[in-house]
């Protein structure tokens, strides 16, 4: 039995049901484990003080904005390439999701802000970045909205994906270009994050919620997108129901 | 000779047509009928290949086919003339001679396509097809808004496409006056719960 | 596909100033962003390089719509779509005619605008040279955003949703290049990315704006 | 009356998005803009009342064409001008939706995006009253604009060409409106001022949009 | 009671018609013949009142006129219903109970108009007359792209409205079955040196 079978519509319903729940709970206990731990647990950072504690909302919803897209491209891909209705409907289930993370970000971020730079909103390249990814969220969104009939507008989409993230790669470096930054580096995400002994590096007391929040924001992103793509996939069969019995 | 075997199509995501075969053979035309809605715009789109069909094969000369739908594409701001010219240029011809005549639109040559009537717009959306020097025709509805001296005119200029070995398949309400088979589409309707429909899989 | 440039254009000026209008739009845009800011020339001829590159893109923008729009409408666009023209290169050829009657013109005149908002004297060769080499890049992304909400009856304004991020390394770059003639820096790199995009742009986006065309016709 | 401005709202709703479009348009030329001028916030905070102001007429004047071409593409507006609804209210009705669906949405967001441009915490409040008495007056006298180009073909440039400088005053007292807001000086003349235009605009322009679309269908 | 003394009408600013006298009683109807261009939408729209005559005049009862031009008005995005309820607003009335069954768009209630058919499209367009409850009806070419049922359909209705004391004055080329006089306006083709036009000051 080949991979694809688990996306046709009816078996995608059957496997996720029990797999949305489980992926539901252990995400919300992670979550609150992460959050608790890190907000209440934790001592304050020597230069940025309690709030630093941001950084357990921020740093996971900002990485989970870009990965979102990242998953749309890639269900993007294979409806192009294999036409599974279950793929398109979960790029456009996943896009909403993935905003949501990038104004998550965007609002933590803005309010770390005020503490650490004096301002809510600066224009550095990754901030920008993040601005110019929520507009190619809308633009997205505002696109599947617009059109009427699925398959075209999961094509239309599909290509829009495709060349925007073209141009979204394009627009970080070109943002990079245009402005140097008062943001971070990518110190988490570095190999050495844990062990490394850099100034920037972040200590183990930081790290450990933040990787079980990280965790908790990924199963919940599971978790919403399946949950959507189920709605979606609803909502397909409603609309084949209503147009089967109109023509009977 | 245009084949079509076991064709299904659909549209907007609910299958349409089932199973529609025939066959043309060159010098031959063929009438499309059935009332409104049941689909002969659907069919003539998907022989044209302006969209895909759910199921079944469609063959006659590669480049050979041309459609005329319920718009004829006239630019409002180029002359009778210019309109011609530039499908004949898009097609790679020249404009022929006698075109003008043979649609009545002699007179009109240098006005602007917005300033006709309905009628002498249909003439100019005709004449295209006597431009491009296509052989396999698919019209929807060609005679709409045409006057009984025009229909003639066309039906005319159609029998000597046919007599030069030309295809046409013709979807129309009203009578042209040409000695073809006509092909009712009503006993093809898509059953209900025809397969294929864009969101049958979710069933 | 000659014929097809060649008809855009006569109906462009067909249809009343053809080339005039994106210019005039250009025109109003520089003129409308002082009676906004207010007259302080500093301030002015600091914002200038910005302005004339958002002014621009703004222009571009505002004809998209009609690129494929009226060929939608009266069918020319689905019987083009069944003609031996490849629909590529028609798709190309839309995006040129776009150009040269708006990003032409308007790279034509920025330059006698530039007193308007008082632009740096350096910055005048860099203007002319970044629009010259970076406009044909927005009328290309323009007319595959074009592409794929023709048909859409409120297509304007998403159709602006969609195409001005993807605007937006143009832009910069754009900008950028005069701002950095303006400053007397080099900007040999800015326009070096500029006319990579518009060379990139015309390789790849004619395919994907003829498929999404095809889509929409279906 | 109440039914067309009913079936507008509607349609621009059904077009997907309706009430998001003319917003997220702009917040695309608010985040534009420091990709053209840069980074530097004091530069940005001191244009941000005319930026905000340009934006929004930009808004405004991207869905003008809208308003009536479509009802002259498929009859619609003939078969209105033969009913019994008058035509001057039907202008008026199509002013009202335009604005519910472009001006409200922009004026309720627009304080929400002072920060991406610095604008100063004192000039919010002003922001909001500029745009809530003046945005009206933006949809009204495009309206106009829309009546007289209805039947045009390039009606999208050529509008434009016509309504902007009829937005001029509107331009100039609003962001003068925010200005002295944001310097801390009393703003009320700027604000009489465009609650006249308004006032004005909505006596006296639903004439002659019905006139000049009488001529139009003629 | 239509009554139509000495109209000229012009189109584009040339002079297409001259003196067309003509009265319809009430209950009676009126059939517009002749060729293409010859000016049966010009003569509609100026009786109509959608613009201007050169000379004469049009006199019917006050606010009884509805015109349906070749061009339905119908909204892509709303349901059949939805663009009815709208025209029955517009007119201040209600929505006829039976309307939809007179016009066979039942089935298509909740279809939204952009994905009809041509001639489901036509029928919905024509429906509008039905709704909103006017006598005098001018109508271009009103059957274009309808199928012999639903042209059965429209001509009793269309029987039904006279019996009540309509008039209708209908541009065609086909025949409605409809037993009613015809006029044909090539007699009265603005000759080429007419005066009136736009222009006829300057020459
Ligand atoms: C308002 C918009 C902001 C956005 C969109 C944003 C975006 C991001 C992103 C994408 C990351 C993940 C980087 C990675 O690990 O690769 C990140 C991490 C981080 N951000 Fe922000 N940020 C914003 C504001 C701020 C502010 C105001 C601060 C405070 C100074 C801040 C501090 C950090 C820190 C400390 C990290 C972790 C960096 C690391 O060690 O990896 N951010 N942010
Ligand atoms: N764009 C569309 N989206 C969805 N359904 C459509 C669309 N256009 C037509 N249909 C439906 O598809 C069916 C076939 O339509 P089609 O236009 O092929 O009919 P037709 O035989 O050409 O009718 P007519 O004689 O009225 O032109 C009809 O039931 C129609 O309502
Ligand atoms: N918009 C226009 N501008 C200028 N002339 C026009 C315009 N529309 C039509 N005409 C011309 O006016 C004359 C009358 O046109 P009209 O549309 O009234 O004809 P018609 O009798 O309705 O023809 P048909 O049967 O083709 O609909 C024709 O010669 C036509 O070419
Ligand atoms: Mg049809
Ligand atoms: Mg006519």
């Amino acid at each position: 039995m080949s991979i694809w079978e688990y996306a046709n519509p009816k078996k995608f319903m059957g496997w996720t049901g029990p797999v949305l729940t489980w992926t539901f709970i252990l995400g919300g206990v992670s979550l609150a484990v992460g959050l608790v731990w890190g907000f209440f647990f934790t001592p304050d950072d020597f230069r940025q003080g309690s709030t630093v504690k941001i950084i357990y909302l921020h740093v996971p919803a900002a990485l989970m904005a870009i990965n979102a897209w990242i998953m749309m491209l890639v269900a993007s891909l294979i409806w192009v390439v294999r036409r599974h209705h279950v793929s398109a409907l979960a790029a456009r289930a996943a896009a909403p999701v993935g905003m949501t993370m990038t104004l998550i970000a965007l609002f933590t971020g803005a309010i770390w802000g005020q503490p650490m730079w004096g301002t809510y909103w600066a224009w550095d390249p990754r901030l920008t970045s993040f601005l110019i990814l929520f507009l190619f969220y809308l633009g997205y969104i505002a696109l599947w909205e617009a059109i009427e009939d699925p398959d075209t507008a999961a094509d239309l989409t599909a290509v829009l994906c495709m060349v925007g993230s073209v141009f979204a790669i394009l627009s970080r470096y070109a943002v990079l270009f245009w402005s140097q930054g008062l943001h971070q580096g990518a110190s988490v995400m570095r190999a050495g994050a844990v062990a490394g002994d850099t100034q920037e590096r972040v200590s183990n007391v930081f790290a450990v919620p933040l990787f079980i929040s990280i965790a908790g924001f990924v199963l919940l992103f599971v978790a919403l997108v399946l949950l959507r793509t189920r709605t979606e996939i609803r909502a397909r069969r409603m609309r084949a129901l209503e147009a089967r019995m109109r023509r009977a | 000779m245009l084949q079509v075997r076991n064709l299904s199509c659909a549209r907007g995501g609910v299958p349409v047509l089932n199973a529609v075969s025939f066959d043309v053979a060159a010098g031959q035309a063929l009438i499309l009928r059935g009332p409104n809605g049941v689909g002969k715009t659907t069919l003539l789109r998907t022989l044209a290949g302006v969209q895909p069909a759910l199921d079944g094969t469609v063959d006659f000369p590669e480049e050979q086919g041309a459609y005329a739908s319920h718009a004829d594409g006239i630019k409002a701001a180029l002359s009778v003339t210019e309109n011609l010219v530039f499908w004949a240029e898009v097609y790679g011809g020249d404009l022929p001679d006698d075109i003008l005549e043979k649609f009545d639109l002699t007179d009109l040559r240098d006005r602007p396509g917005g300033t006709l009537s309905a009628g002498q717009k249909r003439r100019l959306g005709l004449a295209r097809l006597g431009v491009i020097g296509r052989k396999v025709l698919f019209l929807d509805e060609p005679t709409v808004s045409l006057d009984r001296f025009s229909v003639k005119l066309f039906a005319d200029w159609l029998r000597g496409h046919l007599a030069a070995g030309g295809i046409a398949v013709i979807a129309t309400h009203i009578d042209l006056g040409l000695d073809a088979p006509e092909l009712d589409l009503t006993p093809y309707r898509a059953a209900p719960d025809a397969h294929g429909g864009s969101d049958e899989a979710f069933l | 596909m000659i014929a097809l440039l060649l008809r855009d254009l006569r109906l462009a000026v067909r249809a009343g100033g053809g080339f005039g209008l994106g210019l005039a739009f250009f025109l109003i845009v520089v003129v409308l962003v002082p009676f906004g800011v207010g007259p302080d020339t500093a301030l002015l001829s600091a914002i200038a390089p910005g302005i004339f590159w958002v002014a621009s893109l703004l222009a571009a923008l505002l004809s998209l719509d009609r690129i494929f729009a009226l060929d939608f409408e009266d069918g020319s666009l689905t019987l083009l779509a069944t003609s031996p023209l490849p629909f590529e290169g028609a798709a190309l050829m839309k995006a040129l005619a776009h150009w040269i009657t708006t990003g032409l013109p308007l790279t034509v005149a920025a330059p006698a605008l530039g007193f308007l908002l008082n632009l740096a004297p350096e910055a005048y060769v860099y203007l002319l040279l970044s629009l010259l080499l970076g406009t044909p890049a927005l009328s290309m992304i323009g007319t595959f955003g074009a592409g794929l909400t023709v048909g859409l009856r409120r297509g304007g304004l998403l159709l602006s949703l969609l195409v001005l991020p993807l605007y937006v390394p143009t832009l910069i770059f754009g900008a950028e290049a005069v701002r950095r003639g303006a400053d007397g820096l080099d900007p040999t790199g800015a326009l070096m990315l500029l006319a990579g995009i518009t060379v990139g742009g015309f390789a790849l986006l004619p395919f994907a704006t003829a498929a999404v065309l095809r889509i929409n016709l279906r």
